[in-house]
Order: C-alpha cells, then structure tokens, then sequence
C-alpha cells in the first residue's frame, strides 16, 4: 500500500454492515474499549451484537498468546443477529493479537496495529518468525502501522504522566480513530471518561487526549480515504438499550418476582460466567432482592430449595461444574415441588474444561442428568436480549407449576449483547402463584387438575403446618409412602405434570418454509447463527425452514408434526449432538448434526455450507 | 370461613406432636430428646405457625415427621444450608436444625461451621451418638479411635472431632452440650438456645440402643455419672463428683482437677463465665481428656448482631437511599433511544 | 381345610420349582430365617434365587406396616433366574406380614402363620378391619395357624428364658417346619446356631430346640399330607458357593486388582444399599487392600482419582443421590484420563426416593449425567453373580484404555444372592495396565494407537515427572490448551476412545430366536425375568429373542444390526425408558417401553403378558 | 535405555521450575510463595520424584503447573480429598496441597477439616488473600465484615473465619501462619512443616494486587510492621516491637499486651511453647483482635500417629494374622459344593 503518494481526499460512503474486533493483551483495555464503541453504535441506531473474549488467566504474562482479549462487534442498518464472521477491521494492538486474530480478517480487511509493541521480543513471544509487519504477512490488507503510544505521549507532554500510563491509554487512540472511520461523535465516551476517572483529572485529560488524537489522525492519514455512515437501522417501535444476557437474566428475574408478588432469593457461588448474575442481584437490594453468597454451589441450591419452601422467588445460577454439584439437590426441588430457578451459564467442558468459553455442552445434564426419575422443565435463551425473556418464562412456569426450572444461557450469551427492546412493566404476562392460607380441606400434597401444582403454604401460615422431605409421598397428605402402587402414581404424576407445561407453550411455526426439503433445528445461542444463515439461503431461493427451540424439555406438542414435514432435518449444535439424540429418541427422527467443538460459537458460514451441502444436487 | 377468630388458646405439649408414627427402635434416645423439645415449645412464646424443623438424613433425620409445626427433612448434610435459605426468607420464623454426627460433622461438616460463622439466629441440635444409625452401624467422625464397626473390622484409624472444640473454632457464638437422658437439664439448654440471638450449636448425648449402646453410661448411670458429668453453670464454681468434692482450677494456661477436702479451698475453683471465649476453649479440650470430667451446659455464648438482622438493615438502607426498587427505573437505567 | 378329619399319612412329592416368602416384623429374625434356608438349598444342590426386602427404618414400630421385613427364594431342578413370582408358601409372623404379601400367595397356598401375634391390637395395627383368622379372608388358601411362641416356651421350659428371647426364637421354628416340608436336614442351621450363639449357650439351646421344635410339629400335623423333594439342579460342572451381589463384586475387584499386579484402593462413603461393598472390602485387608471411609462422596471418588492418579486400581461405590454428588468429579476423571471404577448400586428415587427399594432409574445419569462433554463407559450387572464379571470387565475396560468406568448395579442384585459357579483365578482373563517406568520420549498425553490410552506415569517414577488437570490440554505434551483446534481434536479423542472399546465386545447373539418377529431387549438385574419369561414364550412356539446387554455405553457395534433382524421391539425397565430413549436415540428404531417403577422387580409374567399382547393376532 | 545409571546431582532451585510461563499478575504475592517453594525443595532430601503438589482452582491452584514436580491441578475445593488418595496409595510421597481461602475455606472446608483431624502426613499451604481472585474479586470467607466487592456492593455481611482457630478447632496438629513477602521466615515454616509427621496446616498472607491490594500491608510495610507483627518461637518469649518493647503476658486466662519498659520484666512475658495447644487457642484468638499484633510462626505442633502409618500397621497386622490374602481361598470360603 506504501507505494501509493497521492494526496488524500476523503469521501464517505454508505455500507450495511461491518464487523470490528478489538484485540490486545489483557492490560490494554480491549473490553473496555469494545463496550465503549458499543454504546457509540447504539447511539447512532444501528443494529449490533457483541461478542467478548477474554484469557481465564486475570492477568496472562504480557504479550503472551495466552493474554489476548478481544471484543468484536457487528452493528448495522439490517437485522443483526451475531457478532460476525470475518473482520472489516482487526485491530490489533500487539503481535500476539495478531498472531491469534490475523485469519478472521478479510481480504483488502483494514488492521490498525501499535507498532511501538512490534519489537523483536513481543514478536517472537508471539510466534512470529520474523516481524509480521516486515515480511509478507500482512501483504493482502490494509494496513495502518501506527505508532500510538508516540503520538499519545506528544499530546500528554504537558501533563507529565508516566510511560505506563500513557500506553494504557493508547486503546483510547485507537477507539478514536474507528470514531472518525464510522463517522462518529465523540461524546458518549468523553462523558464515559469524565465520570470514571473524575478522581484523577490527569488521566481523564489523558484519556480524553487519546480519544481526540486517534480521531485526528485517522482524519489526516492517506490510508483512510473513505469513511462510513450505517443508515439507521429499522428497529420495530420501541424504546432501547443495549443489555448484556446476565444483565437481562437479571432483569427477568427482578421482574418476575415483582410481577408474582413475590421478593426474590439469591443463594449461589462466584463461578465464571455466572458471576455477573450474583453481582447484578447484589446491587438490587433496593428491591428488596436478598443475596446469598453460599459456601459453595451445593450450599447455594439448598438455601434456594429452603427460600421457595418459605415463600420467595428462589434463584440460583451457576456454570457447569457448579451444576453437577447442584445436581443430588435438584432431585429433592423435583421431590419436594417447590418453584424455583437454576440457572446454568455454560462453558466448555469437561471438568473445568475452558472456563471463560461458550459452548452448548449441558444439555444433557439438564434434561436427564439426575438420579431417578425426576423431570425438570428446561428453557434455554437464544439471545442477549432473549435472555430477559427466557428468565421471565422460566420463573413463570416454576411458579405456575410448582416445579423447578433450569434455564440454560451460556458464557456466549451472558457476556455478549445486543439492543433490547424495553417491554411495558404493565404489559408483562402475569404470573400466578399458588399461596395457599385457607386451612379448609388443605392437603399439601392434593394437586391442582389444571396445572398439578400442589399448594404453595409457607411457613408462618397458621394451621396449616405440614411436613416434607426427600422420600417417596402419597399423593394428597404427603406422608411418607413406599408402597409400589403410591410410587408408580407420584412418578407418573410428576412426569405427567411436565406434559401439562407443554400445553401452554405457542405454536411451533417456521421461519421461512413451513414444509420443505430442510429445517434447520436449533436451541439457545446458535440462533443468530442459524437465522442468519436461513436468511441467505432464503434469498438464494433455498427450499428451508428454521425453528430455535425455546423448550427442552417438555419439547412443544407439535414439533413432531413440523419435523415430519421436511425431507432433512440438520441440528446445529455447540455439543456432539445432545440435541440430535434427543430428539431422535423422543420422535425416532432420522437427523443431521453439525458439532463444533472449539469453544466459540457458529459462524453463519458454517451453518451455511452444511445446508448447501445437505441440498447440493437440488435444484 | 367467616366464624369469628377466637384468640387461640394457649398451646401444650401435645400440640407439637405430629399424627405420625414414630419409628426409631424401641429405647433409641431421640425418644428422650424428642419429647423435651416438644415439651420446651410450648413455653417460647413463639406461635406454632412460625416454628420450623429443618433436619438432613439418619435416625435422627426423621425428627421433623414427629412435631407437629412446619418440617423438611431435607437431604444428606444440607440442614443448615436448607435452613439458611429459609431464615433469610422469613427471618420472623424460629428455625431448629435436627442433625447427626454424620450429617451434620461428615457430609454437612462445611455447611455447619459456615453457619456458625454467619450467624444466622438457628438452632441447631446435634444428636451425637458416634455411629452412623440409619446405614446400620458405621464409625462417624465422633467415633473414638480404634472402634470395631461395620466398615471397620479391624479397628477406626480415624481420629475423632471435638464437637464444641471444632463450633468454638468456627467462631460459633453460642455452643453447648447436653445427655438425651439429662432431660430436665436439656430442657433450659433448648431455652437458652432459642433466647440466643445467633446460631445456636447444641451437641447431645444420645445413646443408640442396637449400634452403639452404652458408648455415654460413664455420663449416665446413676452410679457413676456424678463423678464423670461436669455441669457448667454460669456464675458457678465448676464443682462436680459425688460429694461435691471435686473442682477445676487453672494453672497457668492449663486446667487440673482438685480435691476439695479441708485443704484446698473453694476460692480456687474456676467459676464458670460463658462469655469467656478462651475458658470456653479450656473446657472444649476436656471432651476427649482422661482424668477429666465431661462438661455439660454451655460453653460458650455471646450476642452478636446476626446476618440475617444484618441482611434486613442493609436492605433497609439501600431502599432508603436509593427509593424502593422501580422496575421501570431499572430498565431504563444508562442510555436508551426511542425509535 | 378345617373340616377335613382323616388320619394323616404322609407322602413325598416330586416338585420342580418351589417359590418361599419368609415375612415378619423387622425383629422377626426373617433375613436370616430366608438366608439359613438359602444355604441349606444351596446344599442340597438346587439352583435358586433369593430377593431380601427390608424397610429403611432400623427398627419400624413393631407390628406396623411399614416394619415388615421379607425374604423371598426360588430354588428348582431347572435354572433358576428370579426368586419367583407367586409364592407357594407363605410365612406371616403377624399379621402386618400378612397384610402386605397376601396377595402374592396361590390359590391353595401354603400359609404358615405364629397365631400369637394375631391380636386384636396387631391385626388393627395392620389395618384389618376383623381377625383375618377368623373371617373368610383365609378361605382359598391352606392354613396352618401355629402358636410358635407357645410350642418354643414349651421346649425351652427347663431353660428359665425371658418371654422375649422365646419370641424371638420363633423364627427358627418356622425355619424347622419348612425343613420338614422340603425335607431337608437341620444340621447346616444347627451348626450356624451353635457358632452364632457359642457365648450363650442357653440362646443357642433355645434355638436348637425351637428349629427342631418346628420339623417335628409339621411332621404330626395334618395340613402336611405331603412333603417335598426338590431333584437336583443340573449344574454346569464346577464347584459351586452361594454368593451375593454385593459380595461377588467385592470379589470381582479384587481379583482384578491382583491380575492386574495392581493394590485395590477403595474411597467411599456409606450409602444404602452399596455400604456392603465397604464392609467386605474393609475385611480384605490381608489382601492389601485399603479402604477409606470419606466424609462424603465427593472426597470418596477425590481420594479415588487420588489413588489412581498414584497407581492403585482405585474404586468407589455409592448409590443414586451419592452418585449425584460425585458428578463433577467425574469429569474430571474423564479429563485426567485415570483408570477406575465407579460402582453405583441404584435404588429408588428420585431424591432420597425409597432408599431400600430396588429401580433400574440412574442409567441417564450413568451415560449422559455430566456437564460438557464427559463420555464414560458404562457397565451393568445382570444376576448376583454377574456381578463378579461385571465388576472385573469394568476393571479391565478402565486400566486397558485408561478411563474411568461406570458399573451398575441395584438394590435387588445386591442384596440377591445365587449359586455363582466359583472360577479358577489363573483362568481369569489377563488385564494389562499401561504403567510406563522408561522416560524415553514420553508424553503424558500421548495416546497409544490401539487403546487410546495414555502412559499411565505414577509418582515415584524418576525422571518422568508430569502434571495433570482439568483444564482442557494438549494431545501429547498435556499442557494447558484453549485453542479451538485442540479443543475439536481432544473432545474427538475422547469420544472415540468409547467407540474404541466396543471393539473389545462379544459378538450380540439374541437368546432364543436370532431374527423374527419380537425381541426383548434389557439391560441390567432383568436378566431373569425376561429370561424366563422368554423360556416360556419359546415353550409356546413364540417367536421372539432376547438380548441383554451388559454394555450400555458404549453399545454393542454389532447392536443396531441385531435390532434391524425383528419386527418388533420390547424394552422392559424399572424406570420410564431409559434405555429405551437411548437406543432410539442412537439407531433411530421404534420400540415400544415396558415400565414398572414400584421399587420391585419385573415378575416373569409382567414381561410374558406384555409380550403375548405385542404377538397377539399372530398365529 | 541401556546406559549406565549414575548417582544423580544434588539438586537445586532451577530443578523444580517446571517449563511452564507463569501466570499471575505482575506483582501477585503467589511469585514470591512459588520460589521459596522452590527454594527449600532440595533441602528437604526428597528424590524430586517423589513429590507431589496437588491443588484445587483458583489463582494460587494454578502452583504445581510452576513446579517441576509430579501435579495435579484439582477441581475447587478437593484439593484436600485427592492428596488423601495419592498419600494413602503411596504413603512415601512427600505430598503438598495448595489452596486459597476460597478453595481450602468455602467450598473445600468439609475436606479439610476432615483431613486435620485424621492427620495424614501431608503439607498444606492455604494462600489467604481475603478474596477470591480467579473469579475477579468477590469477598471469600477470610474476607472482613463491611467489605465491598464485586458480590457485595453494600459490604459483606459475612464474619471472617480464623483460619488457625478452626483447624485448632478441627484437631489439626501443626498450625503455622507465614507472610507471602517474609521469605527467609516462610522457608523456615515450610521445612518446619514438611518434617511434621501428620498434616501440617500453613496460612500464608498473600497480597492479591489486583482485587485486595494492601490487606496486609500493616504487616509487610518496613515502617509498621514491627509493631504489627509478633513472630512465635519455641522457647522463646513473646516480644515483638520495632524496639522490642512489647510483650505479652498471661492474665488469667487471657493475653494482654505489656510494656517492656524499666519497670516490666522480661520475666512475665509468656514463652512460646509449640506443643501447647491451650496456648495456641489463646494465640489463634489474637488473629482478629484490636490492639494485639498478629502472631506468625508455628503456633503448635504436635506429632501423633499418622492415619496414613496406622492404615500400613493394619494391613500388616492383618496378613499377620490371616496370611497374605489367597483369592482362591476367598472364593471358597463358606459352603461350597461341586457339580
Ligand atoms: C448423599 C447421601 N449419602 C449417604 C447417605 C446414607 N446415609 C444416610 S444417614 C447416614 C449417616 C447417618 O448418621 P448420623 O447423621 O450420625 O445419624 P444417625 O442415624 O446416627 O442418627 C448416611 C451415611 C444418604 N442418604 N445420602
Ligand atoms: C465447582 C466450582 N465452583 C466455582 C468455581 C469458580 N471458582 C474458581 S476459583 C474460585 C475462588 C478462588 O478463590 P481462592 O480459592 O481464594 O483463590 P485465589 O484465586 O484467591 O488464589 C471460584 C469461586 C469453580 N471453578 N468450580
Ligand atoms: S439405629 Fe440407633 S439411633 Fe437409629 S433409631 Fe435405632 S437406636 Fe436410634
Ligand atoms: S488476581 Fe490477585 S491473586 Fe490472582 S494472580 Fe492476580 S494478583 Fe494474584
Ligand atoms: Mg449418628
Ligand atoms: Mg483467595
């Protein structure tokens, strides 16, 4: 790109959609910077979602492959429903970023680097034979080689800041140049600054410097010889915000709660990606949410199993090691038929596996993984937003039903976001609970015929004292009962309760064709992915459909009817095949599986090529 | 449903006792402890509705089905964390754990001394019979070293827990220890237990007649029991035997037994204070000490603010400096843009 | 039966097959009445079968339903698979016992009853509304209504012995008078009584006298026209013992263990009905054997991956809420890739569910119970002594490919018992461990070609020092590794070091027919069951086969072409198709699901019924 | 393969640095930990072979990946349970746990209690930081009342365990406490630990940078911590001071601070006996109390059987007794018929 020396003339240009990522090492402030951008492209009415992804180390040996965090970002005037595939724009703030990063980047793809951390020792710390920005390595972009950490420094003479410092706020340099390129305003971040480093004016003077200076630059420089205006996306009326999965899980629960009539418990253990969940409750205390911050998950689950026995919206939420701990409690929840939530965040797996990466491993463990018979309603979220939803669902049927309810959302979700269209608190479905304080004919094992939910009577009501526990009951009094015929009864009875749940489930309907040569079936976070790619493949005329299940278990009535309606049934899954088995066990359904297994989630090319490949011959 | 309430009248023991059956072995001594916690109940004060039994798994697991108030019988070890959750829901309730040395100090050890740190205001008894009763007759972490049980046929290499010891360790604020057959005396420990603010730990004596029976007759049998038995009493000079003839003195950091015969004055003998964290340390390290008596009674009590107390003031404060929780507000928290 | 005054002549009857219940009070003495008359069956060379059933309280309220205690045998000149369906003697000591088994007695039943208890106090205890001797409850059965406690007090006159120890001799008596009747010799029980009791020997008088007491009475009574012998079972040829689940795999590891040059650790936590594994391992210790008795499950199966992290074969046993509980650490013995054995003898759940009652209920737990994904071989037992085989195949699957293995077992097994013909240890298959000493090019996850294990490298071994984890790693060097790559690749090894060890399986050749129009397919304690009911279907020209698998993960290679040979297919299980969903789930065949959860096993014509109905309008 | 074997080098510190990048923050107190850990390793007369360092999750769990001994990063929590299979496997491994308060206090508590009080041979080093790191910052069960963190943005409302009084209290039979930065102090304390024969208990102070900066700062500053600190030596008096002006005194049964002025004697000050376990409760109550300086060294130490050396004894007596087990003879023990 060097060789060209005309003189720059700046046009700006209309697009539909970019993808950004944002990498560096740990230290950088990638996430930061990420989430700042974000906010900026919110503003301005595109469309996005994010996707972070960070080392599980807190602090990974600088400039090692290991510290590499990133965030990335696809924002524009259509719908958004991931992330991205390939890069428009890969910045990378040292080699290591580029070495883990540089594939994603398209042809002709535009790479902002710092080339001050290209040294000889940061390069081969990150596998580099020779510096990438000397060799042919980076002959197929576009590449802006920029020396921010100078170019900050020059503008911060005056403050007389430490080397450290001004680095660290060499991300700010280079969230200010993407500003100029996707032809931003500034303010957002510069409010942003002002109010987080308000203690230290030096370093908020600093920040703000940066910010300017990358915008400035990118203004002056030849190779940016366009900049680009995202039309406004065509959101459905509404008021927005941007929310990330855990924030909105934490939304659905507060708002389930105050919609029951009920004050909502926490009892869990910090595990990553779960955390945020316990940290956002934490700070609703105001709502007269309690948190519990138990001695590991086991302790979590059973002061949420004691807080739904004495009458609160019980929540615990955990990723899945933390689940498996859960998992002898779980049977006495089903036992005892108490409403409650336990939310799994997942993560690879096995054992403490990937800990800071999404995958869809858990599935099984949560429809079947317990001893005995003991069924458990499982709803899973699709996305960031679809969170608050899939959390207000869950706690409708546990409260509904009297049974607890596992929600699964993975470390994909949780962490990423996307804008939220805020519902009407009013206009909430309501939620029913079966609080019980009149002691005539009470019988707390006697079940409700509509929905085989026993009576919800906490301690504190006044005659109306009874008894549970973990061992076999009779229907009616609950009294202890091992006889065959009493166990044949109450396990049926507990089976048959998950089949009513089912009935107040919607229609299954299809995306795109309703019958056809291929449905796509999915579950949680694929959906972006999928729609994504059913989207392309619908304009090129593809004979397909697309279903994301909400409901795993039960399954919804009539999707055995919409399964016999295609000639191939392709299940995507972020596991090797959890969905497929049991789909195939449940409607003895022949079906495809797509499985990736690398702790990121589907491309829409991947789902892509598998529907091209599984019609390849048709039309 | 429309009868005029009639103020209820005042409760017996009667009223606490469930229609259901009960089912230890005939001369198992839950028995002992089941009829003085009901008998104890009528006298707290506390409206029936508002007690809970919160047990995990074993014999004595099964408490819960036998008195008439709001029960669980939870799982294996999980009690006090069940228990947990439904004192912070409802902090009015007055919550009773019932455990075994093997569900509360084997399977539930953790949960238990994370209670007695918290300090949540729960009752715990602890029916120690030093045997797992309900899986028929294995060693448990009270068990002394070198028993024949079951899975130990050729001897426990296990060492046993020092019950008070370990809660005092845990920085219980209220520990205490009782005999299933001092039922008079198990009586105002349950009382005082429940008038304590804070996790109340009580370890109990209990015999279990087919696995382990026998293992507490040096504490009571007639014959020999005042010789062994130290009841302490707070105020009071720490005297036992027979006659009454025998005290506890300290010397320098330790304790010794003496004889008070005409030489050895009363003056000497430790009076007993159960706000003394240390002496309570002192008197734990009797339980296993030959040459020794038991001590019975409280070892150690002091008030102090409970997490659930806590829990509601922190609760209070944010909603008086941040307004009470708006759903709307929440949503619409940071940036938003209307289209 | 009353009427009838002739004088009695005695006979002796040829019978083929004779189905016993002993049943009383949990102080009744009825599990070592029922396994005294086990041994002396055994003796007089009959195959049999035995099926203890006790309540989960230690002592219930004497004379309550919930207190009664049973032990049921089969025994016959054929073979044996089940202790029988209905029963053509019936022992009832009160009338609680009768209460509760009645129904299982023939039309013209034997029904040996101590008159004794049967007070107007008991039989209201019991929940009979009149005297069931004096009403017309008794009609269609032979009576005979024996004051045992007077009859022993009589014979023991001399003795001076509490009315207390009499009564509980009795059971002795009813012992002595189903001897007489199967014309036995007393002198096996009389041995036992003398040995048992040595250190009173007016107890054990007492019982001498009331055995004999009880033979002698039934010789004089008329109710006994006939007695009973039973011809020899033709056995294979061998030397034979009497064995229970329980003690057979006890036996089982530790053969392996000795086979394998390998010391047997065993890390658990007591748990009904699995705590007898302890209890005879813990008396193994001249075999070196070491137990450790955990504070709980998860530091039973922790110390477990200790001990064969450290080289011990290394086992843990438990039941259902225990197994629960040591659900994450076996993901991480699947990611450590370490030999063991986990051994789960099921009970019924779910939750504390029915602690002493037997069910088929944690086979999803077993196979997709975990978070991520975490494949483990699985492995069931099928008849008491299969149990040896069964526990020795686990072993060996876990130290040949280097994994974790899961045996089941259940109550019924466990507390079962059968004539297990005793192998000869140096015929025992050879089991080869992967133990590496040469540290020339070693890697700790380099997998070897056929087995797919890796080097399994014990501390102490110089020069070879390694570390391991739960973090996913590097093929070959074992370091910690997040790459996408590796991770696909990892999750794929794992998966196909299952496929693998199918490799290793007997041909499925289906008992009875090999193709046709029916096959039972089962799995586990079953086994008899369906064997017999199959035997009898077969007897009748019916077309049907019978597979029991003993591998359920991973399943026979050769599984889905054996299913494809029959036009229908049956899954008999004590839970809610388990299996069922499995097989469907994996070859994607209709078959149709056979569920009995009532905490006891299958009857012969459970399974019979089931399958004439499926057959019924075929010739 | 078939070269001749010689008598392998001594060792030194750079034989026990394993292959692997370190990673932990830049300035976390593990580093300093890790190579002292290395430090002592040769001295303790250890083939390398045979040692094994076992640990749990969390940031301090990362250690055996650093040490280039045999490993095993754990689950969270178990760290302690696992150690106790690889010692009773091969009771001649020298076997060290590492922990942090969230992994050997929170969710691994039951195990090691458990493993205190069975006193298996088995070294474990708890880094304290107060808070739990590799989850980024929420309060653990060593954290102080009040504190704000990620998960308590109102303060915690937990009180702290003491970590030497609850393993005093679990029968543990070595307690130390050591600082992350007294170096020369903390090898001393490991070598101490590693010739204890039963399970040695060391707390470490560790400055967690990123989450909990300067927690202990009162006791790692050049300035304060002389006043700050009272480091326990056997037999010797209890002075600390940065003019060794103080000291502490028995005063029935309680400790109390004196001024080692003209007018004090020396004589009063109480010298540190580590055998005496009344003596280290009352030391372990000081962990937490106003006004006294936090005591490190070794606050008892005590060697009883070994429950890994009593498990040999018994297998030996048993094949003593019975023989060394003949599985054909167990196969036909009882009745046997053959066919
Ligand atoms: C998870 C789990 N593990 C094990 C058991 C089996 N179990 C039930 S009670 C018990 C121990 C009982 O001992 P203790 O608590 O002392 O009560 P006791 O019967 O002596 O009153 C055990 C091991 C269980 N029910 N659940
Ligand atoms: C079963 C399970 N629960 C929770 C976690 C998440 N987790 C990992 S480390 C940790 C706490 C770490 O604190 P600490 O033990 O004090 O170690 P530090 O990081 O402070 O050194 C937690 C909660 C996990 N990995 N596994
Ligand atoms: S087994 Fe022991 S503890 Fe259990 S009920 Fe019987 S006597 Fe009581
Ligand atoms: S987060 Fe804290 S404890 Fe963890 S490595 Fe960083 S400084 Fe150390
Ligand atoms: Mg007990
Ligand atoms: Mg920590």
């Amino acid at each position: 790109m060097a060789e060209d020396q005309q003189k720059i003339s700046k046009t700006t240009e209309e697009v539909d959609v970019v993808t950004i990522r944002f990498a560096g090492d740990s230290g950088d402030g990638m996430q930061l910077t990420g989430s700042q951008f974000t906010n900026n492209t919110a503003i301005v009415g595109n469309d996005l979602s994010t996707f972070p992804d960070y080392p599980s180390e807190i602090r990974a040996p600088a400039g090692s492959l290991a510290g590499v965090s990133s965030f990335q970002i696809q924002f524009g005037s259509q719908n958004i429903y991931t992330p991205g595939d390939t890069l428009d724009v890969l910045v990378a703030m040292n080699p290591a970023a580029l070495k883990v990063h540089l594939k994603d980047l398209k042809i002709n793809g535009l790479l902002l680097l710092n080339s001050v951390n290209y040294t000889p020792r940061n390069y081969k710390l990150a596998g580099w034979e020779s510096n990438p920005l000397e060799d042919k390595t980076l002959k197929d972009y576009r590449v802006a080689e920029v020396n921010m950490s100078e170019l900050v420094a020059n503008s911060v003479k005056d403050l007389n800041l430490s080397p450290k410092v001004i680095n660290r706020s060499a991300n700010m340099f280079a969230l200010g140049f993407l500003y100029y390129m996707y032809d931003r305003n500034l303010d957002s971040t510069i409010d942003f600054i002002t109010a987080k480093f308000g203690k230290y004016p030096d370093l908020a003077e600093a920040n703000r410097r940066s910010l300017k200076a990358g915008y400035n630059y990118a203004h002056t420089i030849k190779i940016i010889r366009t900049n680009y205006r995202i039309p406004k996306a065509k959101f459905k009326k509404g008021t927005y915000r941007n929310i990330m999965g855990n924030q909105a899980v934490s939304f659905g629960l507060v708002a389930a709660a105050r919609k029951a009539g009920l004050e909502l418990f926490y009892g869990g253990y910090p595990i990553t990606p779960a955390s945020d969940i316990l940290h956002y409750l934490s700070g609703f205390k105001n709502f007269g949410v309690k948190t519990f911050q138990a001695e590991d998950e086991i302790a979590g689950v059973m002061s949420t199993i004691g807080a739904a026995y004495a009458g609160d919206l019980a929540i615990t939420a955990t990723s899945g090691p933390g689940m498996a701990l859960k998992t002898e409690a779980l049977g006495l929840a089903v036992s005892v038929e108490l409403p409650m939530v336990i939310i799994n965040v997942q993560r690879g797996g096995p054992s403490t596996g990937l800990p800071t990466k999404t995958e869809q491993s858990d599935l099984f463990q949560a429809v079947l993984g317990r001893n005995g018979e003991a069924p458990i309603p499982v709803v899973a979220a699709q996305t960031p937003a679809h969170c608050f939803d899939a959390a207000y669902e869950a706690c409708r049927i546990a409260l509904e039903h009297m049974i607890p309810v596992i929600l699964l959302s993975d470390g994909y979700l949780g962490n990423g976001s996307e804008p939220w269209r805020i519902p009407e608190y009013k206009k909430l479905p309501e939620i029913k609970t079966h609080k019980k304080t009149d002691p005539e004919d009470f019988l707390p094992y006697r079940h409700d015929e509509k929905t085989l939910a026993r009576p919800w009577v906490v301690p504190g009501t006044a005659n109306m004292e009874y008894r549970v526990g973990g061992l076999e009951k009779s229907e009616g009094t609950g009294n202890v009962n091992y006889t065959p015929e009493n166990h044949q009864l109450m396990t049926e009875l507990r089976q048959r309760k998950l089949d009513i749940i089912a009935d107040s489930f919607p229609p299954v309907v299809p995306f795109g064709n309703s019958s056809g040569e291929l449905l796509i079936l999915g579950w949680g976070s694929t959906f972006g992915a999928i729609r994504t790619a059913v989207e392309n493949a619908l304009a090129k005329g593809l004979s397909v459909g697309h279903v994301q299940l909400t409901h795993l278990n039960p399954f919804p009535k009539d999707l055995g009817e919409v399964l016999g309606k295609f000639k191939q049934i392709l299940i995507p899954e972020l596991n090797m095949g959890q969905l497929q088995t049991l789909i195939q066990g449940k409607f003895v359904v022949k079906t495809e599986g797509l499985h990736k297994m690398k702790g990121v989630p589907f491309t829409q090319s991947d789902i892509y090529n598998k529907m091209v490949e599984m019609l390849k011959g048709l039309a | 449903m429309n009868e005029v309430k009639t103020k209820p009248a005042a409760l017996s023991k009667k009223d606490f006792i469930s229609n259901q059956e009960v089912r230890w072995c005939p001369g198992c001594g839950d028995y002992a402890i089941l009829s003085q916690v009901q008998k104890i109940m009528p006298e707290l004060g506390v409206p029936r509705e508002n007690i809970v039994v919160i047990s995990g798994i074993g014999c004595s697991s099964r408490f819960p089905y036998y008195m008439n108030t709001y029960g669980f019988h939870g799982i294996h070890g999980r009690a006090t964390a069940l228990a947990s959750g439904v004192k912070l829901t409802n902090p009015e309730l007055s919550v009773w754990v019932i455990t075994g040395d093997g569900d509360g100090l084997a399977i539930g050890g953790n949960h238990m001394i994370h209670l007695l740190r918290r300090n949540l205001d729960i009752n715990i008894l602890l029916f120690n019979n030093e045997i797992y009763g309900l899986t028929k007759g294995q060693y448990s972490p009270t068990s002394e070293l070198g028993k024949v049980t079951k899975s130990s046929p050729f001897g426990s290499i296990d060492y046993p827990f020092n019950p008070p010891q370990l809660a005092l360790g845990a920085a219980g604020t209220f520990i205490a220890r009782g005999i299933d057959r001092e039922q008079k005396h198990l009586q105002g420990l349950l009382k005082h237990a429940h008038t304590h603010t804070g996790t109340a730990f009580v370890e109990i004596y209990q015999n279990c007649l087919i696995f382990n029976n026998g293992v507490f007759s040096h504490l009571t049998e007639k014959e020999v029991k005042a010789e062994n038995v130290l009841v302490l009493e707070h105020g009071k000079p720490m005297i036992f035997g027979k006659n009454e003839d025998k005290g506890l003195r300290l010397n320098g950091s330790h304790l010794e037994v003496i004889q008070l015969d005409g030489k050895t004055s009363h003056d000497h003998v430790l009076i007993h204070d159960e706000t003394n964290k240390i002496q309570a340390l002192l008197l734990s390290e009797l339980t296993y000490l030959k040459d020794f008596p038991t001590p019975i009674g409280v070892f150690y009590h002091q008030d102090v603010e409970t997490y659930d107390h806590m829990m509601i003031k922190q609760i209070d404060y944010a909603k008086e400096q941040k307004g009470e929780g708006n759903i709307e507000a929440l949503f619409h928290e940071g940036y938003t843009w209307t289209v």
